[in-house]
């Protein structure tokens, strides 16, 4: 069973009851369930051979953005990009795939976690080379404006990644060319294990100092999905009606260790009370409990959706198990192109 | 058929690309400008516009990534850098994005990114003004690597890159811009990983690519009077590399001197003797001999430069010791590029 | 003599070094947390603190020129890498500066720079966190470039770096550091350019290079049970190469299989393969055989990615090929690093 | 004869007896003299075989900083460096000689004009790849902060170089490690012959941009002599005090074309009302003016340090053209340490 998220335009008949704010809910308990599954899969199995980065208590950035990209907008990332992918509407079971390493993954297994891609969702692809993507989502949006398209490509990043000269070299870039291009700053305090004060000096931040460039640039708690909605609605109007790049600082915070599926409060660079803290402002409940009061059925909806995507998960993760391996003779496929496939 | 230098070849295969090609735009710092990247870029931009050939800020790193995306979705950027030796710093996202891009989301599209880099050899150009950096690029898989030596193969070897689908590394040296040839008035492609044989002979192999190719030209001349009858292999891309024509030529005249405009050591030089060693050892009557830039970076001094810099007479002096003769009364050749005049 | 493992023979020489000269200092993304770069600076970080053992920045670029300007001024930075891969966005400094820094102001002094960089092959790190960058860097005239197979030339190599005034690169294989090896407890340094027979024999020379150091010794054993008796150079550092090694063995042995972690072309075993056409090819007995990944960027897949990466069965057999025997009944090895587990 | 710019300390018999205000002009002279006596020869003899950048009208900003520095402290430039170089004492004969590729040059003759070095002087080094030097910069100053030394490193670059990423990586690391540098931009509004607005956002400027990471930031009249002093003391009294590193916008105008000795009205990128305009604004002129109420006697000062400067270029260039060749057998000498050298 499929389920659209709401970045893309649902077909009528998968359409839950319940309006697009609990849509924001339904999709970030599908993420986290998604994730959940694959941390206690990834630990105990050790089938999944990719460095796994996941998004656990982040889902509302991922989410909220896509929520206000339509079909023709690209999505671009870094390392932490199940959740934008999902968002985005990346076919679930070829992400998992890719994890397992299958060819039916969504890059043949040849990607893995870091390297996911759905064209047809417009989901464009991941990178782990940090900050990378960001001039690649400029000239992706670039390229959309110089033929004439009103597609607006979005590319997500760390805290960490803007510490990259590229990342100024395109924020630079994007501004001079007017480039419809909406930088996604998901700032969760940390890279690795080294937190943000050790790496970017204090009394200014990130959104200051894109601001200098003259971009329109928001700061915006990264765990109210409705607040990341709006902001990121007014980033992207503003690209489409070619008034240039947009800027979004979404405040939020991993729960789980940098790379891969455990817990972390013994490893020295952050307090136990500081994720509990995080935890206590999970981006689901706290948009459950937002809008509790006009939809008092939210949380039935939720214990609903929890069975419905835990489930969907384990599909995807039997279907991933059983698909086939590349084949090695394959090996070079890809590499590359080929002159009359 | 009519000729062309060099630099009106490149800059003809760019018009008539972009002409057949809405989607071919021109990239690069000062591409815009009155001299126009020695000419290469100064009828696009007069004919097409700042909309499609577009002076960017000094952010070779970012603008390498914008070319990668933009190429993501539907264009074909040519990026173009008056230094090769800028392109260290757009290193990362083309060796490990653009070169990976097909390979590692699955063979479903490359990002067919093109990209030019002058090599700025002397006139005391200096450590970081006159590098070829070739063999870097061509190490790691997933790129096409050319080096043009004529004016037809400049064009030909670009229209195919601007045609293919795979990202494309073209170094070209500034010394060949003047250089004249024929060129074909269509743009017809020259496939990679064809080599030449710029020059037929027996005794000798000389595998070469760019201004090394024109060095061995001059040196199999001279030898000719000396009765020496010297092969010239211009390699034309060396990634992929024709390894066919390098060890048939080889394998009949049993003598192999490698001519490149880089550092021996891990380069295009070391690949050509590999190849050799590996399919055709036992053909070779000589050890294998490079001639390569000594070990250490360019000077700037006249008389260092001159020396620094391998010529015709270092490809004569290498065959002359493969054959066992020795140099004797020959007179000494000036480079090719000994015409060109200041100021910078 | 007391046995090491790989990482703690780095770890012990950082500490020797930081001990004996005050103006060391280790520089790197996390260097200071609880992994200490695999165990690597965490010891030195314990003992120094944040004035010594610094946390920089994700900026890769500017970090390397720092170091460059740090050295310049009389520190003797050690900038370390997690994944070799990031140095390709250092590289401009690297290449265009500190390795030019020395020649190009009229040899007044160096700027002693050393740079580790950690080769992430396996467990499905993929295309970008894999590559073992070393050719590329020793292409270049004014580094100094080497790639220790065993702990104890770990340690020394490190110290040698971290006591010369040369700008060092470093590349070490992260499936190395869990194997020991005898190490001399005291900081005894260990010479660049001199290679090492880590095992001696009669019919065929294998060069290799870090960890494939370790699958040519399992390859030669199991070739010794078929009476085939393999010599294993390793090279050590590959700028300064070792030249009269490689040849004296290849000259005796007459068969020549060199095999490295990366690519073949333009790489380490295109210039072994070199260096023998160049000096002793008369020796060769038969054709030279790389062993080196195959053409495309690493995979994630498992299947694919053991295929990918060559492993003592890629030497066994290409040594089997070169003495004219074939594989036979030769049960298959599985490679050095089969034993690591995840999670990452 | 030797003239001891202000960035040095004078030795007593060599002051001339014009006070420090007047020493600004006499150094500014000074350099003018040298750049077109070189500029002469670059065109017209072709000896000179290296890419020259000219200084000719930006020469306040290498004087007024060089001015406010200590013999101690470092300056780094990239290509544009002889006005720095002579700024801060660096040995003229060896300048020359340097770009006349002799073995007598600062460099002996392997650097040519974009590699000028004169150690003694503290003219650290300049390179020619832009924004390679802001960062040495940084690590020189940190490396005296580190050592404990109370000495300052100053790092020039141009407009166009604050567009390399390396450049806004070397702020952020500079104002977390509180690193003793300047950061010393000249902007004179083109790189090479693109103009500022083609590659940078309009409505914000670079001095902005760095400031928004919290550095003290200064634009200024870059020909403005004392105006560029006075700020560069200011920033380099914060450095020696520990506050941090400083930056310094001077807005300046180059007179002659990019590289090479030549005058470029007619090259369509710059009007040739611009170029008349700046030269208007003369630094030199602009400086005399300033001080002629308090010293009557500048013109006539003016005047003999033209005479005695002019004379002093030109038995520079002689010295030069006499000088020794290096000689080709030491060709790699340099590249790699010498043992026991
Ligand atoms: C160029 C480069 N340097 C270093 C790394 C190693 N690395 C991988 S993820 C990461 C942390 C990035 O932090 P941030 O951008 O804030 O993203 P987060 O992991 O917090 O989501 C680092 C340093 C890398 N992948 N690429
Ligand atoms: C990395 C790099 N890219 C491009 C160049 C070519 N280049 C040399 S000088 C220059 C202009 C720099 O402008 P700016 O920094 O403003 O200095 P100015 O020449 O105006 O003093 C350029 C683009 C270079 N040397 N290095
Ligand atoms: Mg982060
Ligand atoms: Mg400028």
């Amino acid at each position: 069973m499929t389920t659209t998220p709401v970045g893309v335009a649902p077909a009528p008949d998968t359409v839950d009851p319940a309006g697009p704010d609990a849509a924001l809910i339904r999709d970030m308990v599908r993420i986290r369930c998604v994730e959940e599954e694959l941390c206690d899969r990834y630990r105990d199995d050790q089938e999944m051979r990719t460095p796994t980065h996941f998004s656990i208590g982040q889902e509302a950035t991922a989410v909220g953005v896509c929520a206000a990209t339509g079909p023709d907008d690209l999505v671009f990332t870094g390392h932490r990009s199940h959740a934008p992918y999902l968002a985005k509407g990346g076919d679930l079971r070829a992400m998992v795939a890719e994890l397992y390493g299958r060819e039916a993954g969504c890059a043949r297994g040849r990607g893995g976690s870091i390297h996911l891609i759905d064209r047809a969702a417009g989901f464009a692809g991941s990178a782990a080379i940090l900050g990378e993507m960001i001039p690649v989502g400029v000239g992706a949006g670039w390229s959309a404006a110089l033929r004439g398209r009103s597609s607006v490509a979005l590319t997500f990043f760390g805290d960490g990644a803007t510490e990259e000269g590229v990342f100024h070299e395109s924020i630079n870039f994007a501004q001079v060319h007017r480039v419809p291009v909406v930088f996604v700053c998901e700032n969760n305090l940390y890279s690795i294990s080294s937190p943000l004060r050790q790496r970017q000096p204090a009394g200014s931040t990130i959104t200051d100092r894109v601001a200098a460039y003259g971009l329109w640039a928001r700061s915006v708690d990264g765990n109210d999905v409705y607040a990341v909605r709006a902001a990121a609605r007014a980033a992207v109007a503003r690209c489409r009606e070619g008034a240039g790049p947009a800027f979004l600082e979404l405040h939020t915070y991993r729960w789980r260790e940098h790379v891969g599926p455990g817990w972390d409060h013994d490893h020295g660079y952050r307090a136990k009370e500081e994720i509990d803290d995080w935890i206590a402002r999970c981006p689901i409940r706290r948009a459950t409990d937002a809008i509790r009061d006009a939809e008092p059925r939210v949380d039935d909806w939720v214990r609903q959706w929890e069975q419905r995507y835990r489930e969907e998960a384990r599909a995807a993760v039997r279907f991933a198990r059983a698909a086939a391996w590349p084949s090695v003779a394959n090996l070079l496929d890809g590499a590359y192109e080929t002159v009359g496939r | 058929m009519r000729e062309l230098t060099y630099w009106q070849a490149i800059s003809e295969a760019t018009m008539q690309c972009m002409a057949d090609d809405p989607s071919v735009l021109v990239l690069g710092e000062g591409v815009d400008d009155h001299k126009g990247t020695f000419g290469t870029t100064k009828a696009a931009y007069e004919r097409y516009g700042a909309a499609r050939v577009v002076d960017v800020p000094n952010s070779e790193n970012a603008c390498a990534g914008i070319a990668i995306g933009a190429a993501a979705n539907g264009l074909r950027p040519l990026v173009v850098h008056t230094r090769a030796d800028f392109m260290f710093l757009a290193l990362d996202v083309m060796v490990n994005l653009a070169a990976k891009w097909r390979y590692m989301y699955g063979d479903q599209g490359g990002v067919p990114v093109v990209t030019r880099g002058v090599v700025g050899r002397g006139w005391g150009q200096g450590a970081t003004h006159s590098q070829s950096p070739h063999a870097t690029f061509a190490h790691y898989a997933g790129l096409y690597v050319a080096t043009p030596a004529s004016p037809a193969d400049a064009k030909g070897l670009l229209v195919t890159a601007l045609r293919g689908d795979t990202p494309v590394v073209l170094i070209e040296n500034r010394n060949l811009y003047p250089l004249t040839g024929p060129v074909p008035e269509e743009p017809e492609p020259v496939p990679f990983g064809v080599g030449r044989i710029a020059r037929a002979g027996d005794d000798v192999t000389v595998v070469a690519a760019s201004l090394m190719v024109h060095e061995a030209e001059r040196a199999a001349e001279q030898l000719a009077a000396r009765g020496i009858s010297v092969e010239v292999v211009d390699v034309r891309s060396i990634r992929p590399l024709d390894e066919r024509i390098i060890c048939e030529s080889v394998a009949r005249t049993g003598r192999l001197v490698v001519a490149d405009t880089s550092w021996a050591r891990y380069g295009l030089a070391a690949e050509v003797a590999a190849v050799v060693a590996e399919n055709v050892p036992e053909t070779l009557r000589a050890p294998v001999r490079r001639v390569a830039l000594p070990d250490s970076p360019a000077p700037v001094s006249w008389p260092l430069e001159e020396a620094f810099h391998p010529g015709a007479d270092a490809v004569v002096e290498a065959c002359l010791a493969l054959v066992g003769d020795d140099r004797g009364s020959l007179p000494r050749l000036s480079s090719v590029a000994a015409e060109f005049h200041g100021p910078y």
